[in-house]
């Protein structure tokens, strides 16, 4: 079994929905991520780290702004894989990456050049925003020989067929938005959250992770209810940009996250 | 379909496909069926064509320039007037037939990206013409450079939102727009401007614009004997005039084939870096849902395009002029900012035609070529817009021009 | 001659005529002649309906607005959109034949006047096309209101001479223009640009602007299998886009003649002297040639004119117009700004159409009208020109407005 | 012989030409007109009087300034006769208005009552630059019975025929304008000022005063030389206006005159 899996089956195993973590590669500086980065893993049972990216069109503001920032200050490819390398010397925890697909596309050796290294960096798994599953035929087989997980992503709008279709493809465990909209944390979610985790994992035995808008311990709770994994990424991001209480919101997620 | 590609994956060769957010898969296959089954019909046709007619008052001339082709010297140049369009630009013919099929499909709200301002224009006009309300995203940049537009979109009772983020221009506008389409995708339909987007945007687009090709080659018929001419040349910024205009004659026998050259839009100059030339200076990437020539850096960032005309300001290319330009069906150069701007003085002084500074770069294109030619050749140029959005930058950039040469 | 009047003499029953300095009546004899002998020939007609034809975009649309009709609740509402010709009025169907005129006479030298700068835009660019230079009067108060005219006449290789003297407006760029007229007589043509001036200017314009009635004829028999409306309303400034729309139905049995309507610009209202409604309010007197309805005090010194629409900003009437509204061959009704700037709205807002605040009188004086129509009654609605130049200025006036209507 | 062909019978009897000026009704201000007026009598021969004109077509940049500043110090048409009556108490040279058009048509009882009260002021002509005499089919009758000179304008431009008929409507003198152009003082005058004088002394036995452009010596000299009369305004009006030696100018026209 994969870190991916087995965190999510430890989670299961203390009848509390995994906690899922999601920071900017390199924010809010490159010196502060490692801390950061392990601090929240102290309270989040696998960290996605996202590649900063000039054109985040699935993303709400504060992470557009974490990544222009970071951008700003030099991130890079390669040093987003550093910082994975770093992080893997000091956990054991299931690491992602999250990138759109150009960053990928355009990396020198395509592809599979990419996954090696993320392999090699230490990473468990990739999660694909702007990449359905059907558009890539020539990564997933790459990714799994790899051994490197695919994490897509089912949305609200989701029909069967696309249920189906996304989560053959998926690896580690299924990515559920909870709104249709961008990342973000929100004061509510929508009623149908259950609804679709039902729809999902009636078809699969995958963990189903929901993610887009947990905002704290009222957002989470409904979720971790229902669902695997619980995914907190912009209220994070925004704690740490305001100087506030990192330790308190990801004790506060970890709270929500036991049944 | 009208055309042999794209194939049944939406991809012009390998160029296309679909790289959005999963939300709007649906959405999208939604629309691909409507596409085929509503305005594929011979009804939405009619009917497409009635609006064309009677309301964005279509055909558009050809009108032969006498006073530029003496001036130049060769080639007999043509010029396809998308200028006199209701609105003024190509743009119109798009957004009519998006919003008709959006009509159709029951949707209540559209959304729309703008460059120029020439496409949200145009959208807010389909919009007020069928009764709904359109918001339209517009970098904070273009904003200030395309004023007179933003005006007009506000008049047509549009919501015109500024977008801060990132170069404050059409490619962020765009990312805006499929934020607000991802939020929003169970009512809202989003009209892309250009021949860019996931698919079948590219293919719609390039549908609905190939008007412009098929009356040229019936216009070209009637006043030269030929509906073939030896040269088209057309400016490239998503590219959606250039393909509306190369695409019935692309997919002839390439022995048949017109000489089809896309302008793009060259900056400051390729070796600056400062330039929205995709295919002439890009590489293949993705941008905005498609697999395209893109200008991005070694890590897939993309690169702040530039060009003196905001709707050539994107750094991507449409996958079917991507895919034309591999496979030679098309060539694409380059002109500067400085270049376009001695084009659009001189159309002006010469045929008392103010054109868009996007057309400009082809006519400056058009300008180099015609004196290279015989002249019992014909050129046809399309014109895709009109210059009165564009007088009050030029004016300014042309005096900026004027006092650095001043200097130097 | 296309129409019984003028008669020998040059007048409209009393009106018309030839005021002005001796030295230019040579010159007015040489343009009769000229007029008579070049411009009414079969040649001279084909070439200029060749280039209306190819150049200007005509037949220019006959559009029936759905939107606005139904809105009304009344007679059904046809557009003849002279907004989409070449240059965005119908300033350019006489700038053409004018300069085509000029041409054939081996003038060397055009001048203009200009309010809105539409006809400045238009001379300029039968100038450029033409090949010969252009210098246009235009008062600065104007310059400023419409500087994006102001820009294109520059652009097309104009000179704009920006006039300070009186009220700086239409009138005083019109007195600016003869001022050089008398003084290059010799070698200059000057285009003007309505139905005003001595004898022949205001048959000459009437009949190269009569295309617009003539096609509307020949539309309205398609549309609604009768060339004659129930109505007829355009603006009336000097009166060019009115008399033009107006003159063929204007000869008709008085029982076949549609009610023809001019609206002329009411200002800050009639009551309040700040307008431009010479026929709804003003006086006989004599300007700028000819003797038509006038705005002049007990002295005849000339009235400043106010409109919100620089193109209706003008004391006088075209003589044809005051001799129709003598014989009770149309009626004249006035629209004020606030009212103006509704119909410009509205108009945008429901049919996609921002039309000149000019033809804005007319658009909100049809929705006065047509809600007192029957269904099966038609009216026709010469929306003269588009708003693109306008849209700066009207949106300053509508924030005012909006401001003081807060204060209230 | 009304004053008018006297003026120029007398001029002519002391080899003279006469020295016609012109000064806007009310210029610089009501008090200081008559002062002005009577001041330029001693010198000239005839005066005409402009009256003030909000558009004044014909004219340079000078008298329509002229015009302007009068018109908004309060001049109206009545004050101008009353300018005219005052005139005719101090002098028994030939007084004449030039007026455009509408101030005449506008006025109340038309043609016939301008005249009459024109009459009564005690002018003895009026000077139409507007007016070309095929459009004065009823004013020249109604001055002929109120005994007003009629003064029309021959041009550079003028053919055989309408010389013809301007110089038939003319009464007291025939006014030949020297240059294609508006009034304004000049520095040189076009050469074919001779050849329209002599075309129209030709066909006409009336005298020939020229005007336009004159604005010193050099211009008046050689127009006294071939006309019968010199017609200066612009330099006058300027004179005054900056405050210039008037007299000085006046004399120096006065000495051109001689032959
Ligand atoms: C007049 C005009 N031409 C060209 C373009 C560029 O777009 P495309 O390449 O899709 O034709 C624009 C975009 O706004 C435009 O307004
Ligand atoms: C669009 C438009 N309409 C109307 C007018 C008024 O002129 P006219 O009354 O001669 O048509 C103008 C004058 O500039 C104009 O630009």
């Amino acid at each position: 079994m994969g870190r991916i899996s087995e965190a999510f089956h430890q989670a299961k195993e203390a009848n509390r929905s995994a906690f899922i973590a999601y920071l900017t590669g390199g924010f809010p500086d490159e010196a502060s991520f490692l801390d950061k980065a392990m601090s929240i893993l102290e309270d989040a049972d696998l960290l996605e780290i996202g590649l900063p990216y000039s054109d985040p069109l699935g993303d709400g503001p504060t992470i557009q702004k974490s990544s222009e920032q970071v951008l700003a200050q030099g991130m890079t490819t390669a040093k987003t894989f550093e910082l994975i390398s770093k992080l893997r010397e000091k956990t054991e925890k299931p690491l992602l990456l999250m990138t759109y697909y150009n960053p990928i596309y355009c990396y020198k050796g395509g592809e599979a050049a990419f996954l090696k290294k993320l392999k090699e960096a230490g990473a468990d798994g990739v999660i694909l925003p702007d990449l359905p599953p059907d558009q890539a035929d020539t990564l997933i087989p790459l990714a799994r020989a790899e051994d490197v997980d695919t994490v897509f992503l089912v949305a609200p709008t989701s029909t069967p067929e696309r249920l189906e279709l996304v989560t053959k493809a998926c690896r580690g465990f299924i990515y559920a938005v909870s709104v249709t909209g961008v990342t973000g944390a929100r004061a509510a979610l929508p009623q149908d959250v259950p609804d679709l985790v039902r729809r999902t994992k009636a078809i699969s035995d995958l963990p189903v992770a929901v993610g887009f808008g947990v905002s704290g311990y009222d957002t989470a709770k409904p979720i971790a209810d229902v669902a695997d994994g619980v995914v907190v990424g912009s209220a994070l991001i925004k704690t740490i940009a305001e100087n506030g209480d990192l330790k308190a919101l990801t004790r506060e997620i970890a709270r929500a996250c036991k049944r | 379909m009208l055309f042999p590609q794209p194939n049944e994956k939406g991809r012009f060769g390998i160029y296309g496909g679909r790289y959005v957010p999963e939300t709007l898969i649906p959405a999208l296959d939604e629309l691909a069926k409507a596409y085929s089954e509503i305005a594929l019909s011979d009804d939405f046709q009619a009917e497409f064509h009635h609006y064309l007619k009677t309301y964005v008052g279509r055909p558009s001339l050809l009108y032969y320039a006498e006073n530029l082709s003496k001036y130049c010297g060769g080639a007999k140049i043509y010029f396809k007037r998308e200028d006199l369009n209701h609105t003024g630009a190509h743009k119109i013919n798009n957004a009519i037939g998006q919003a008709l099929l959006a009509k159709k499909m029951g949707k209540k709200r559209f959304i729309a990206e703008t460059g120029a301002g020439q496409h949200g224009v145009a959208s807010a006009t389909a919009a007020a013409l069928f009764g709904l309300h359109c918001t339209v995203y517009m970098g904070e940049e273009d904003v200030r450079r395309q004023a007179l537009n933003v005006y007009r979109m506000k008049l047509l009772g549009a919501t015109v939102s500024p977008v801060s983020s990132g170069t404050k221009t059409l490619k962020d506008a765009t990312n805006e727009a499929i934020r607000d389409w991802v939020t929003n995708v169970r009512d809202t339909f989003y009209i892309i401007g250009s021949v860019i987007g996931p698919h079948p945007y590219p293919m719609m687009t390039r549908d609905f614009q190939s008007v412009i090709g098929f009356e040229t080659m019936k216009q070209l018929e009637l006043a030269e004997g030929r509906s073939v001419p030896d040269a088209v040349v057309a400016c490239v910024g998503g590219g959606s005039n250039a393909i509306g205009i190369f695409a019935p004659y692309a997919y002839l026998p390439e022995n048949e084939r017109p000489k089809l050259i896309g302008v793009e839009a060259a900056g400051h100059g390729l070796e600056t870096g400062a330039h929205s030339a995709s295919i002439s200076a890009g590489k293949r990437g993705v941008l905005h849902g498609s697999l395209m020539y893109l200008m991005s850096n070694d890590d897939g960032q993309i690169s702040p395009a530039h060009s003196v005309s905001a709707g050539l300001d994107y750094p991507g290319v449409g996958p079917e002029h991507s895919f034309y330009a591999d496979e030679r069906m098309a060539n694409y150069v380059a002109v500067k900012d400085e270049e376009a701007l001695l084009g659009f003085k001189k159309l002006s002084e010469i045929e008392g035609i103010i054109p868009a500074l996007e057309s400009s770069h082809a006519v400056h294109y058009v300008m180099q070529l015609a004196p290279t030619m015989r002249k019992d050749q014909v050129i046809v140029v399309n014109l895709s817009g009109r210059g009165d959005k564009d007088v009050t930058e030029a004016m300014r950039v042309m005096s900026l021009m004027e006092a650095n040469n001043g200097k130097n």
